[in-house]
């Protein structure tokens, strides 16, 4: 849904509709295979496993994935751009503690509960990022420290509260599978179109291809990697509400490792690691790709700790094909 | 040709710690002049224009733009006033298409609500530009939405200089545009920068080739261990006194204030 | 006389052992002994084992272990001998002749109540145990409790890791609901497991026909007890487990005589008997 | 102890001893400003915290330092060759069931179940190095694979196993400060040798480098760099020995973040995060700051949720020092 | 100067995929001479030299060393046989010191048991062997223990091309020695290209520079589009004949094999 990148086969009749139709066309042959991929698996669990089968299944593959999903479209902004951020785990987990507080103990309506989680979360987010660029520091390091902080932050808000029992508005949007799926697939457009449509998102592009080059040509790079970070900690606190609303209760041990998760998806999809390249549509199919193969697995039986071999292989394996597939083009 | 001064700087330094890379060079560029800037490796030719165009901040130094002083401190600034500049080594991004790297910094919205908040872009406006300056410039590019990687030395070079022409109102500045380019590519280029003054532009160009400062330039200013030692007419130099000027066997006393 | 001791307990990210940690505080405070909380904010038997030489360095007066494994602490406890620290155990024995008193919680003993419970109420059908960390010992006592009675009861009993992680238990409990109609109660480690347990079976509409037990008593759980949706949970009293541990631990300072062993037996509660402990 | 990097004050008179000499002081050089940190917070705490002020408390803190140490002892020749191997955690976890399995199940003698261990650790780094190599998947991706999948090998080696009271002979490994100091020094000075006086250790700097540049001036890379990851792997397990005789007791979910606080105390010490540059006496000091800051704080009764806050400050601020060190001259 | 080939090249190509970056090129290297290989950007010059010294696996093509069949399918194979190469923007490591640098893959490690078990260097002789080097060639570097990146452009030119004298037993090829140097680095490189002759060497030389072939070489090979175009004397041709070859404007039937 939301990738730059033109195959080399140029067009040459220029004009706008040829123009959109072409790119179109373009993304979809990008994300194809990765599509295929993810459908190949969902085969061989359907053929290998008789409950798979059932719609609900793959509803609740959606279901499930949507909170990672989520949290990724971020990390993928934020690795376009040329950064990292490691800290959306504990994000995640203080703006989990956060909302809880705010509806379990401040009693806040559900909207502006959220509002605040989200602004805690984009906050958290810009703070990652301006810190790097006021300091210079990389953006492992920061975030490094950031997730080792942010979790103590978490830890001590949490510490002696109860938060659970929230009002059903707002269990309503973790609950299910339509309400997530439409969220997921909500911030994915609305990333997607950012990414490939808007000013400030085609230079997330360009950030991440050559800081410098950039910033010669008059972007404001300080500024614009502020808002990618910023936009990776609101999608973590959106994930993070979400995932309250789910649970029904917060808790500050929440979030660790999704980090990880969020960028093997973003990979699996065939973003770059290292910046310029890459798009949201793909990171969505990378997490159900993921998805899958855990549903799929513990459908059939097979315990967490095969089930993370198998995963630990997978990453390596769908980064191994996209390096493969561009070395023989 | 008039020789109304475009551009002046005067007493530009620049220290890198204990370094000094920069040691209160002038210089002045006149209306319509295409003025070299040579100089052997580190004589700080590359910093000299980075200093001018705010690409990194002055130690010292005063701009002066169409005779009024000018602040000058980013090069979001120096675009402001109408100097564009290709900096060396740093002209394009290679992950992204020609297209997105012509209107890097200066992309243009969509003329209505959706623009204006969200800054949603105008891709058939800048597409439909970019293709009329590509054929008054006579590039020969036609996919314009691949990535700039895809493109040879020569065409990467060629999109760089139109930048110049499509924004430059006032000054191109041109940091080694031949460097790395082959015979015929660097005949391409020049005829370029040759071209940017019929688009009514004064330019500033970096070379380390005396043929090219010898047949497409005004005047030369020759840098060592970063201070001004010459500044010449053309037509007063040949090929031998240029390079006696650059390695220090020959004086040149000029000051270009 | 003035007094310090260090307290270690499990973690300090976990309600329960907030709960105990609290509960010692007050009585510290009550006492006036000066209460130094070195608990670790995760589970981490190594840290805690470094707490514990940090707190014989410190030369405190008495240290209270609530141990993450109890198979740690052999040449801390020499150390703590030989300066002559007095040591006491709080919820896990520490087999050592220096531990000189436990409050004792018999995690295999308090999760075998709660697997009888489960054999009790359903008759047929897996049971779905979600259980911590791999190898952890408190994790897998409670596992064996549950699974040994269930087991004996001729059901068969599925275990999955879920590294206390509230999440996995959520997803863990759709996956085995939807892919295993068989599934008649599920039993988590851990209390707010099975609360993400009753959230995922609620989602299902399968609430109603699942037995869901937990384990700590935590107050969201005794909510969600008394409104009919978790089944029951093991509670072992932490305010009395973190008195008493201090009390102990004064006793033996003082020279005085402290029991061996102060058995705090595990609680069944359920909607029946909830009311009591809210 | 262990640096090629020069100080651009140059010699002027050649000839070997007073290289050698020159060297020395370079090296003591980049170190001393790191050492002058780790003095003064140690003399913060001295000063604020009077139990602090014991000898037993400082040996403590090298003792608790040990095991982190050694570990990122391997991690600091990792990044100077241009690697990252977020799998040293997961090494350590596997290695420490594997050592319980061999001294308490199979009963081996303690020389060989050390052995077996090393052996072990050893064989998965060098799989991580190999599987990059052979595959040309970045290392991030590789060892994020690698983090997921030993740690469930790990958990299926240690189920159903208590694998605890092992000999005294093994537990001596880890008791007390002594022996870890020890094997600590011991670790790092060979290590630092290692990297300063082999063939294959000043490579790791040229390959961190410039790979390509490396390759094409005959340098085996692909060898080298397995070598490298061999190494970390080596002494990812030598650390995972060390807690296991420490703790007296085996279990899987050992090792968890260990990479990162090892990266941490890499950087904190002044090792590129790009590679091509530091040295393991840095890194014993950045570890050692690290570990005087927990050990203080926790003297002051500061809480680990507040010390985690702490921590990942001092992370950000350490490297933020060395950047802008840097810059200014 | 005899005529005796030292190496023979004959049917190199390389694909890229689908793109064929060399088609059939043969190479003559004759004993003692100076031979340049010139061609526009993207002619596939730095293609043939990797292809020659096993830098990039050929995708057919054969190799005679001293008239005998040679295995070259590294850059070891290619050191072994005495083949020192300067590859263009790949000379020099800048985060370690210059004399790491001269020996990188090429270490000297000590001459007892802890050279041979562990590999232990000999710093010692590296060093001297260095100075030693450096006075002979007349390179002023004294801090030799100092980062390459420390070092302006011609001085890391100079120790790249020191190398090819070290080790460089027969054939030393040389990737555009003087691109991006200044006017006085390129006569000091030129001038190092001129005495690996009299250390008898066989020099391939890649440039973009007519002047440096016309001045320093003996024979010139010229590349287009990845195929063999001409092959001339230097006496035979002038500048304006050798731009006409690169850019195709002549036609030049010449093989070399
Ligand atoms: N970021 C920096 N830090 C320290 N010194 C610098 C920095 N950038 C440039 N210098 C120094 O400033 C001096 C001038 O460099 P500059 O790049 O301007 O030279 P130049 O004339 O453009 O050379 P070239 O012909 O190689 O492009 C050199 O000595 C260089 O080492
Ligand atoms: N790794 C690669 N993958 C695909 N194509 C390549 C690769 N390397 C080189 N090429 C292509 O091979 C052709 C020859 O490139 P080469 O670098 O040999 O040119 P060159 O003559 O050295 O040019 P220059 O003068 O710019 O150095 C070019 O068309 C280039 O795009
Ligand atoms: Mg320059
Ligand atoms: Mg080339």
């Amino acid at each position: 849904m939301a990738d730059t990148r033109n195959s080399s086969t140029a067009v040459s009749n220029p004009g706008a509709t040829s123009r959109s139709l072409d790119r179109l066309r373009h993304e979809f042959m990008q994300i194809w295979q990765v599509l295929a991929a993810l459908a190949l698996i969902y085969l061989v669990f359907f053929l290998l496993s008789p409950p798979f089968r059932s719609l609900d299944t793959l509803l609740s593959i959606f279901g499930q994935a949507a909170i990672l999903a989520v949290l990724a479209c971020g990390t993928t902004v934020v690795l376009i751009s040329g950064g990292l951020d490691l800290s959306v785990g504990s994000i995640f987990a203080v703006v989990g503690v956060c909302v809880g507080i705010l509806l379990a103990e401040m009693e806040l309506p559900v909207w502006l509960a959220v509002l605040g989680g989200l602004g805690i979360g984009a906050a958290l987010g810009a703070l990652n990022g301006i810190v790097q660029v006021a300091t210079g520091v990389p953006a492992f390091i920061v975030t490094l420290g950031g997730l080792t902080a942010y979790k103590g932050v978490a830890e001590i808000l949490a510490s002696g509260r109860d938060l659970s029992r929230f009002p059903d508005g707002f269990q309503a949007l973790g609950s299910g599978y339509v309400v997530p799926m439409g969220i997921m697939f909500a911030a994915a457009l609305l990333t997607g179109l950012f990414l490939t449509r808007t000013r400030l998102g085609i230079r997330a592009f360009a950030i991440g291809g050559n800081e410098e080059v950039a910033r010669l040509a008059g972007v404001p790079v300080k500024r614009s990697r502020v808002c990618y970070y910023m936009l990776g900690g609101l999608l973590a606190a959106l994930a993070a509400i979400m995932e309250v609303a789910k649970l029904n209760f917060a808790m500050p041990a929440r979030g660790q490792s999704y980090e990880l998760f969020a960028i093997a998806a973003v990979v699996i999809g065939g973003t770059s690691l290292f910046g310029g390249r890459g798009g949201v549509g793909k990171t969505l199919i990378g997490m159900l790709i993921m998805q899958t193969i855990t549903v799929g697995l513990s459908y059939m039986g097979v315990g967490t700790s095969y089930q993370r071999i198998a995963i630990g292989i997978i990453i390596i394996a769908a980064v191994y094909w996209d390096v493969w597939r561009r070395s023989t083009r | 040709m008039t020789t109304h001064p475009v551009l002046e700087a005067r007493g530009i330094s620049k220290h890198y710690g204990g370094i000094v890379a920069l040691d209160n060079v002038d210089l002045t560029l006149n209306e319509g002049e295409v003025l070299a800037v040579v100089g052997d490796n580190g004589a700080g030719k590359s910093t000299l224009i980075k200093a001018l165009t705010g690409a990194i901040p002055r130690t010292s130094g005063t701009i002066r733009f169409d005779g009024r002083e000018a602040q000058i401190d980013s090069p979001t600034d120096a675009k402001a006033a109408g100097i564009e500049t290709v900096y060396q080594d740093l002209a394009l991004v290679n992950e992204i298409p020609i297209t997105q790297n012509v209107f890097l910094g200066r992309e243009i919205v969509r003329d209505d609500w959706l623009g204006r908040i969200f800054g949603v872009l105008d891709f058939k406006r800048m597409d439909r530009e970019i293709r009329e300056l590509f054929a008054k410039l006579d590039i020969r590019i036609t996919d314009i939405y691949r990535d700039a990687q895809a493109f040879s030395g020569g065409q990467r070079q060629a999109v760089a200089l139109s930048k110049t022409v499509m924004f430059g109102k006032r000054v191109a500045i041109l940091d080694e545009p031949t460097a790395a380019l082959g015979v015929r590519e660097s005949q391409m280029a020049m005829d370029l920068v040759r071209s940017l003054k019929d688009h009514g532009l004064s330019v500033i160009m970096i070379t380390h080739n005396m043929q090219h400062v010898l047949n497409y330039c005004d005047r030369v200013m020759v840098l060592r261990l970063g201070r001004l030692t010459a500044v010449r007419r053309v037509e007063e130099v040949d090929g031998d006194t240029l390079v006696g000027l650059i390695t220090g066997t020959i004086d040149g006393d000029a000051q270009d204030g | 006389q003035d007094l310090r001791i260090a307290y270690t307990g499990y973690s300090t990210d976990n309600t329960f052992w907030i709960g105990v940690a609290n509960a010692a505080a007050a009585e510290a405070e009550a006492q006036d002994v000066e209460f130094i909380d070195m608990t670790a904010s995760s589970p981490d038997s190594a840290a805690q084992r470094d707490a514990v030489d940090r707190a014989i360095d410190m030369g405190v007066d008495g240290i209270i272990i609530g141990s993450v494994d109890n198979r740690a602490f052999d040449a801390s406890l020499e150390a703590a001998a030989a300066k002559g620290i007095p040591v006491v155990a709080v919820d896990t024995g520490i087999d050592h002749p220096h531990v000189s008193s436990l409050v004792q919680t018999d995690n295999l003993a308090a999760a075998g109540i709660a697997g009888d419970y489960i054999v009790d109420q359903i008759d047929g059908g897996k049971v779905l145990i979600l259980g911590g960390s791999a190898g952890h010992q408190t994790g897998n006592a409670r596992r064996d409790g549950v699974l040994n009675a269930a087991e004996a009861a001729g059901h068969e009993v599925i275990f999955q890791i879920c590294d206390w992680q509230d999440a996995c238990a959520f997803e863990t409990t759709t996956n085995f609901l939807q892919s295993d109609p068989e599934i008649t109660a599920i039993f988590s480690a851990w209390d707010p497991g099975a609360l993400a347990a009753v959230s995922a079976a609620k989602a299902l509409g399968r609430l109603d026909d699942l037995v869901i037990v937990g384990f700590d008593g935590n107050p969201a759980n005794l909510v969600a007890i008394a409104e009919g949706e978790q089944s029951a949970t093991i509670k072992q009293d932490n305010t009395r487990m973190g008195t008493e541990s201090v009390r102990n631990l004064l006793a033996v300072i003082n020279g005085e005589e402290a029991p061996a062993v102060v058995p705090i037996d595990g609680i069944l509660i359920t909607a029946d008997n909830v009311a009591e402990y809210q």
